[in-house]
């Protein structure tokens, strides 16, 4: 049976990325979610770009604080071993490249891994954030994000004709459908969603795709 | 003693800002660190022509909801009376929200000027306007629309971008605590913008949750040292 | 659970220091902030052609009573060991003590290499370094020696030096107290360097008056987040 | 009765320059005694580059805390209201314009401003500190120093031969012998040490100086 994956269980595929011990930022929007899915037995530390580093999972609606928020505006949890720094010291950390993940989310991604990942046609005044620091700073850059658009167009393109938030900077892709790797040889699909073939993805991708040797479907 | 710089409510603390000044806005954007009680006053004194320095554009109280319950005022008000000529931030609108923010709306209509930054550029040009420094290089934004029509220098064999120190004439910021001579401490991440804004303008306009007396804050815990502080309103929210 | 960052004693912390290393002592120069435990071990463990980044040069065992009853160790034992090819720092030597100080007698048998930097721009140096920057312009030293085959711009009609980065192999810092994942605050003017040169360093060991457990240290008055926190020695002086 | 003032009261006459409310840095040596010579009913805050607003005068020995010192290594003592920040911080505060006053110690000045504090001859290893950073920021720049060197020649000069500091950065000299303002049109002689006339001061001293046209001995 196909199916493609809910953003919660992309979050939690994403989340496996990460290994004991890492700094781990989660950009705007569905990355946000990764903070509720740190694999069993490890400890992750998370960093927000708005001045917080090791917080904890999303907060219920009871223990909500609005003065402690991720970069996506979410209230999230307190723990300890935590703290709290200005906007100047957040992107110290994120540009001296303190930052071991960071999951971004995307509008299109290169197959030599250019970001795309602020602006879209009609929407001149939406910017960039912290994402062109994030792309350019952090250690690997893991991008969540569906694989065709609403209307059915590739999101994995040859070239990006969205705005660019930084060059050659993607290293994993995990979208609705497939783990793709940004390799020195190109993309390279890892995983498929449920159900799913590899010229069946391909045919959703613009970008060439190389099936991996151990190519799987993804477990969860 | 020196001057006092506590001021009874916030109208009387911007009631000087003058068409055509540059205004930093402290926060991250959404309500945590958001000085709203200056912002209001702000709109309510009318002053015109404005430069806002701030991370985010502000969504504007109809869409403000969708971030907290019940809504809030934010600078997008600023942008609905249009007493804004320029924006400079990092997140003029957001994506994942409808185009009606009264930023976006201006911008559409042609009617406001738009300097989008890359958020860790925002902070170190406005750190580096408060160092006195001229300038630095950075790699956020090689290669992007950001690099257009600004210098570029191989460092170490990397490409870096020129960017500018930013500096305002009024800054509204937000802090939990100041003592009646300006030191102030935060509240978890509402701290984001507002120290580094804080030390980037002439006049430093703080909104605090509380003012104490002078003694009681941790010489080890202040953030922001009084020199950088000028005004301080007391508003609860 | 991540990584053990507590070492038992110095000698253990700076057992890997390499020859050819680059080192950043944090503190002020004197008594206050010195990781004077670190400083020792590395004197002991005997690493050679070192660079030493530091405020500045450390006047020796014999001149330090000037500065405290006593007298103490400081990092002038690393020059009159011979480990330091190169000196990186704002002070080198005292002008108002005598020119017996074991840098300034290397020194002048021209045995040591010496960059002499503005205290200021030595911090923005050692921050730029620390936060992924290629280097910035400063008005520091404009019209003097330390402009010498530097580039110099004219920003906003005024003339300004650009200054380059500074990195570091390990930085030896001296911190009051450490949580065990290596949040640090310090006490009073003991910060001083070494914040910011904890941040810049590939590796960074702390010592600390006192460890303490997680969720000790208030999370508002953290002055180095533990990422920049690679080991940790609790060392009484 | 002719006299030299002595360190003590070079700082005392520095210190009557700070208004009230003023930030004041005080370099290297003598300037550090200023500390102790506040005028009455005036609040000063002293900044120090190592990190620290608002301390107190010099500390007795029994109350010294060397984690606690001036840029001078002198202990200091604490006031309510004061605050600890780093070396970055500290110049940010220096460069960004926000001390008042700076009193510096100085080997030469120039008849223009000139400073020159850090470097003699025979000493290539001494460095220049916070001093070029101080000069390049403060508001105001007042050096404290002896009227001659030991042998008896004149520390202000045309032109300083000693290593700068920083170019037309001095508003005003005290020393043993006189107070003597650096103006638009020259150095301007402002008051005399106690029983010393113009001509006299004018032989110690290598630049020109124009007596004030209300030049007084000063009042201590």
């Amino acid at each position: 049976m196909k199916s493609r994956l809910d953003e919660q269980t992309i979050a939690l595929r994403a989340a496996r990325e990460f290994a004991d011990g890492a700094v781990v930022n989660l950009g705007y929007g569905m990355p946000g979610l990764c903070a509720n899915f740190i694999p069993e037995g490890r400890t992750v530390y998370f960093q927000s770009e708005n001045g917080m580093l090791g917080y904890g999972s999303l907060a219920a609606d009871a223990e909500k604080d609005y003065e402690m928020i991720n970069a996506s505006d979410q209230p999230v949890t307190p723990l300890p071993g935590m703290s709290f720094f200005d906007s100047g010291i957040a992107f110290d950390m994120i540009r001296g490249g303190h930052i071991d993940v960071v999951v971004l989310g995307a509008y299109q991604v290169s197959e030599n891994g250019d970001l795309a990942n602020w602006g879209r046609p009609g929407r001149g005044a939406t910017g960039m954030g912290g994402g062109m620091d994030l792309a350019v700073g952090a250690k690997r850059v893991i991008v969540t994000m569906l694989h065709t658009t609403k209307e059915g167009e590739p999101r994995i393109v040859k070239n990006c004709t969205y705005p660019l938030t930084a060059r050659q900077c993607v290293n994993l892709i995990i979208t609705d459908l497939a783990v793709i790797e940004v390799a020195e040889r190109g993309l390279i699909l890892k995983e498929t969603a449920p159900g799913w073939t590899a010229p069946e993805i391909q045919d959703l991708t613009e970008a060439k795709l190389t099936p991996d040797k151990d190519l799987k479907e993804i477990e969860l | 003693m020196a001057v006092n710089k506590l001021f009874p409510n916030a109208d009387k603390a911007v009631s000087d800002v003058f068409d055509g000044a540059t205004i930093m806005i402290g926060g991250f954007g959404s309500y945590g660190g958001l000085p709203i009680n200056l912002i209001v006053a702000l709109a309510k004194q009318g002053a015109n022509d404005l430069t806002v320095i701030a991370n985010m554009g502000g969504v504007g109280l109809e869409l403000s909801s969708r971030i907290k319950p019940g809504g809030y005022q934010d600078h997008g008000i600023l942008f609905k009376n249009g007493q804004v000529k320029k924006f400079i931030g990092s997140v003029p609108a957001l994506g994942g929200m409808p185009p009606t923010s009264p930023l976006e709306k201006l911008y559409n209509e042609g009617k406001v000027e738009m300097e989008t930054v890359p958020q860790g550029t925002l902070a170190e040009r406005i750190r580096c306007g408060a160092g006195g420094l001229g300038g630095f290089y950075t790699r956020a934004g090689v290669g992007t629309v950001v690099a257009k029509g600004k210098e570029t220098k191989i460092i170490n064999g990397k490409e870096y971008i020129f960017e500018l120190p930013l500096y305002a004439d009024f800054a509204l910021i937000k802090a939990h605590k100041a003592d009646t001579l300006g030191n102030l401490v935060y509240r978890k991440t509402a701290r984001c913008f507002n120290p580094v804004m804080a030390m980037a303008a002439k006049t430093t306009i703080v909104e605090v949750d509380e003012v104490v007396p002078v003694g009681q804050l941790d010489p080890e815990a202040i953030i922001t040292p009084h020199v950088y502080v000028h005004r301080i309103v007391e508003a609860r929210r």
